[in-house]
């Protein structure tokens, strides 16, 4: 099949004529009107626009919290937006219904309605194209800081932007790896560069919106350098469309040397990939340390409060510029505003206290595991760019195909899902399955002899079954599985 | 010896959470049972139509994102309405918006027409012995 | 005045005597059989010996987790202690209650009755003199753990060794500094001499007790070179005894370069003195961190878990045997024994997933706060020593008169109280006031410049106010004080 | 100008927690208060005996350690019979074993004659101009 989607950036006037046939899709797509959401973003104060919200923390040596706040009903999700505030957040995610995601709006309005009607949350987020550009400003405008939507799809983003939301969260494998189940990678880059590309035309025009990026979050105990891979193609992507602030979110597994070895590493490798394609304007103002594994079990109150602040702490020692910590509700559903309150406290408490230490240190392993990291990162670009004939996009494409990238558990069956990952000894993350990704032999031995190690130490075979006892470990107050009986 | 018992599993409506589905699916298949796997968002009609062509005995739903309830309004009569009054249903995940009071969720979905609900984190040990007790029941194994 | 008591083991015969004296004082006194006891002890197995318990946690490579247990009635004791038990805890310290720590035996008979008649605790602590021999070995026949009395007088001691407990936490400079309000350093050794001769007693026979040792421990922020000196005078005092086991229990305060440099310098230096004072068979098991400053206030829940999750994870960091954390009710008063299950769960998270990695780091600043420490621990013991011609405990007692070792916030009317502290601007603890304590000037010179780099920061003098200040910082989720309004 | 009142302080029965008396103390000094400071541990007795000695105003007593209900029973009758029915009485601290409801606290220790009683971690500010009130109250100030 031919490959339509290439790394150009969207002529102004075609990106016009989709623009209207976006904004079609629902009643509130008319009260967007570009140049008036320039203006009504340049006006916003510094306050409200996540690069300098960010900027400012990094200059403070500070590390701010990012929370999940998404609740159907605008006066609530006002009302929670206020707690966060008051908890000292100023990054606000607001995350989008299941729904929405997906772009079914009326399913959307009827249990938006019905929300409304029973006082019940029916949503398990804000339908910000159902509220529409409007109200979603009162929304922007109730606190003093900056909006991010989660999940937004095009005309999501379309309303987004134009309510004052200063960030766009929308990476494509992030889409395709996560919450996509026949769609291909190639749609999925074709959805990105078009909020990109709206993205860009704000910053054409002077209103600096960030967009952060995911990569490819693998849905269990997986090595990091497939992430960080489709972290820099979605970063090249964004960047080919005009956007000029880009946030990495690396995501912590819980083993400290790699997980600060992946904070390094991730602006280093982004910086130098961006500068190699010539998109040497494009800033990059912080990094946002995100959790990965298993939260605790819902009755598990001690370990959740560990978990959040352990995140922290890390996030901390690592100067990371944002950390995004659940709450201790995450293994049990929606968090309340109480639950909000409590953990942003917890976790507040750590990050002032580390911060205002201004520590510096070294662990060791960290060289390592960058090193390792480096060297499998670039041996898949290479492969990527080699597929593409120097299109990244084409590459990654054809990459996916050929299970050059490729994830475990992954809910879309265009993944090859050859490939597993395992804790070793120390609880670092291992690959158990190589699959085809293309892995140079002496570090396929690194993995291999780590592997051998908790093999001779446990006395059994690791296969699927320890990456499943793995995947539960950190949520049982374990960094390491343990066998869970026959 | 019985026929091997069959069985659908997948997670309903627009929940993208697939994790579960696939490693309950994966116990099945290890305890022995023809597991037809579809996956992520699966609409109910789809669970139906799968029912009745490949003649399976139950249907273990998963839903972590909150909106089961929407999703499976009128699913039990719709079953009976295609002729599979007698399936076994199953549902288990995070079964709401929000923490939720276990009972409630329990009698919830035992209102819409569910044999068995499973709290998060269910042990799939035990799940998986329930299905067998309730397919003897049916003399089904 | 005279000095009476030395650095000098007390004879057998002596000892003998002095103990008709200490059991008559209450009826249980009559359970004690020493040559029983010493056989009693003997019979326990390794898991009831504390220090065979933290040798065995030390091998290894976890932190144990010290909790606070002692409630008055017996069953709740018990209770209590399996629920500490099914949380992981291997060593039980048993706070005895307020009355009894000071030999009002009868105060707290009626107490402990009137607690049993009305079902409410109305003592803080275990009463174990009242409950005797008997009773008491059922609370240390109910689980496997080894247990330590705290706050034990002679009379406590004798009935908690008889019955199984096989540590005695009993520092001369402890009582002295915290506890008592007019009794002499004097007495608070010959005090000690008698437990640690009692101690040495059962050592000589076989029965390895354990001395866990505090030195002085300041009431607020104060730098930790008092408290170490004294806790290496507490060390040769009980070694001339005869103890054969000696743990010492460092204090963090909160700044991590500190905390840390303290635990590598505490271990290191007592062997060195040890050595050098002939008392090469004092075996050294492990060294407990302990939390000092103040807990955050009771409303603070997550402010509790941070505090408590963070001095684990420094604990785990520097791979002590053992850490105390206090319970999410330490602000707001004995805990029950919920919040004791749920705060254990919550510390050991952090402790299992930071032990399992085994990390080796470095942090900027602990060289530095190690060699500053170690020069003004090794200036204050020479000048005791030279006070004390020789004798330790003789100069100790010339030095606390002389200001030589001194403290800030002593309730005791026979302290100086001519030093503060206060912390600097990324949360270390100084000296703002030398007092007399024999510090180098070059080394006074150190703290000098870091309290004027926080003075120019804050453009205000440091003073008693801000060593207030400082005192509530980490409770309200900060490590340096800020200004409480006029 | 009336006279500097005078006031006492300390921590009662065997109670051993002496910094937030020796806080207290200095902030009642620097507010221009003549404080009698007793320290830590002292007799139920001792706080009368000074009183009567020093004529003092007011009895500001600490107690963290939980026991403070033991320690003073009886003691607003005590002072009466020494003839100080008019001595404000104020206590402040962790006033009970384990975690309390403050309000239930407050009601006991105003029952046992205390015209204030605080919480742990009073606000010292708001202590003292309540002090200046019931003083002022009693022409005193
Ligand atoms: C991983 C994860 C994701 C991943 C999913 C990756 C993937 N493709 O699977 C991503 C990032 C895509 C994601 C997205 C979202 N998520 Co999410 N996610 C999680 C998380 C962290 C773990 C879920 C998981 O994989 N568990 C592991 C598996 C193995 O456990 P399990 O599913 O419970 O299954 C076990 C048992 O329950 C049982 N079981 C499962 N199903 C069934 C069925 C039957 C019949 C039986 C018998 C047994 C059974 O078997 C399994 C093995 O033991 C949870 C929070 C948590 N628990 O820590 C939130 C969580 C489920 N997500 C949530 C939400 C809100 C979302 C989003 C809407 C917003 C967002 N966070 O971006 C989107 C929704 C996407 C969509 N359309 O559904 C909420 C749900 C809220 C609620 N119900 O109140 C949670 C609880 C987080 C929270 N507290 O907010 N999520
Ligand atoms: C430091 C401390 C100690 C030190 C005390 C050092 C010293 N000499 O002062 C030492 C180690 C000696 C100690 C010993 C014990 N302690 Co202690 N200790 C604490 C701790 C950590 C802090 C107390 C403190 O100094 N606060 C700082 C001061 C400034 O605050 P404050 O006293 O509340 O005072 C302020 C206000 O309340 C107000 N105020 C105070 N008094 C008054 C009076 C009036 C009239 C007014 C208006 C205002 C007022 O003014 C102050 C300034 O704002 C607390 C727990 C915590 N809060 O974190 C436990 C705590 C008080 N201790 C406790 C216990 C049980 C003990 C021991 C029995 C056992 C043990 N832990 O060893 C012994 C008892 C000794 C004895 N005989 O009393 C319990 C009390 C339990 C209860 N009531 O249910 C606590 C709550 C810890 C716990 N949760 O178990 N302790």
């Amino acid at each position: 099949m031919e490959i339509k989607v290439k790394q150009k950036r969207i002529d102004e006037d075609r990106f016009l004529e989709m623009r209207k046939e976006v904004l079609a899709q629902w009643p509130t797509g008319k009260e967007v009107d570009l140049e008036e959401a320039v203006a009504y973003q340049r006006s916003l104060p510094e306050s409200k626009n996540f690069m300098k919200v960010t900027e400012k923390a990094r200059k403070e040596g500070k590390t701010l919290i990012w929370p999940r706040a998404g609740t159907p009903v605008l006066e609530d999700e006002i009302a929670l937006v206020k707690t966060l505030v008051d908890s000292g957040i100023r990054h606000i995610p607001v995350t989008i219904d299941s729904y929405s995601r997906l772009s079914q709006f009326d399913k959307a309005q009827r249990a938006l309605e019905e929300s409304i009607r029973t006082g019940r949350p029916m949503l398990n987020g804000y339908p910000i194209v159902n509220y529409g550009v409007k109200n979603t400003r009162k929304l922007v405008e109730s606190v003093e800081a900056a909006f991010s939507p989660r999940g937004a799809v095009k005309l999501a983003m379309e309303i987004a932007l134009a309510s004052g939301m200063t960030a766009s969260g929308k990476s494509s494998f992030l889409e395709f790896g996560s919450y996509e189940k026949r769609t291909t990678l190639e749609q999925c880059i074709e959805a990105s560069q078009y909020t990109n590309r709206l993205t860009g035309y704000y910053a054409d025009r002077g209103a600096i919106i960030t967009t952060d990026l995911h990569g490819w979050v693998p849905s269990g105990v997986f090595p990091f350098s497939v992430n960080i891979a489709c972290m820099i193609v979605d970063a090249l992507v964004a960047a080919e469309q005009g956007v000029k602030s880009i946030m990495p979110q690396t995501h912590c597994e819980g083993h400290m040397a790699q997980d600060i070895a992946w904070m390094r590493l991730i602006p280093r490798l982004l910086r130098e990939y961006l500068d190699k394609f010539g998109y040497k304007d494009v800033m990059l103002p912080g990094i946002l340390a995100n959790q990965l594994p298993l939260f605790p079990v819902p009755q598990s109150m001690g370990g959740a409060f560990a978990y959040l602040n352990y995140t922290a702490m890390v996030a901390a020692l690592a100067e990371a510029e944002a950390v995004f910590v659940r709450t201790i509700d995450e293994g049990a559903g929606v968090a309340t505003r109480e639950s909000h309150a409590l953990s942003y406290e917890s976790a507040n408490w750590i990050l002032n206290i580390v911060r205002t230490q201004k520590i510096k240190f070294e662990i060791d392993g960290v060289e390592t595991e960058e090193k390792v990291t480096e060297v499998e990162v670039r041996a898949m670009l290479d492969k990527l760019l080699e597929l593409g004939d120097g299109d990244i996009v084409i590459g990654s494409i054809k990459g996916v195909e050929a299970g050059v990238l490729d994830s475990p558990f992954s809910p879309n069956i265009n993944v090859k899902g050859n490939v597993l990952g395992v804790r070793d000894i120390t609880g670092a993350c291992r690959y158990l399955e190589f699959g085809n990704l293309p892995i140079p032999d002496e570090i396929k031995e690194f993995h291999r002899e780590k592997i051998a190690e908790r093999e001779r130490a446990e006395g059994r075979k690791l296969d699927y079954h320890v990456a499943v006892e793995d995947l539960w470990a950190l949520s049982k107050g374990r960094i390491v599985g343990v066998p869970t009986g026959a | 010896m019985k026929k091997q018992p069959a069985v659908i599993t997948g997670t309903v409506g627009m929940d993208a959470h697939v994790i579960g589905t696939k490693i309950l699916s994966r116990a099945l298949k290890d305890a022995g049972f023809n597991v037809v796997e579809l996956g992520m968002q699966v609409p109910p009609e789809e669970f139906i139509e799968v029912t009745q062509k490949t003649k399976a005995d139950a249907i273990l739903i998963s839903s972590l994102y909150g909106m089961a309830e929407l999703d499976l309004r009128g699913f039990k009569e719709k079953c009976k309405e295609a002729g599979l009054k007698d399936v076994i249903l199953y549902i288990g995940g995070v079964l709401g918006v929000g923490r939720q009071d276990f009972k409630e969720v329990e009698k919830k979905f035992k209102k819409l027409g569910f044999d068995k609900v499973y709290p998060p984190e269910a042990n799939l040990k035990s799940v998986i012995e329930d299905l067998w007790n309730d397919l003897r029941a049916q003399g089904k194994a």
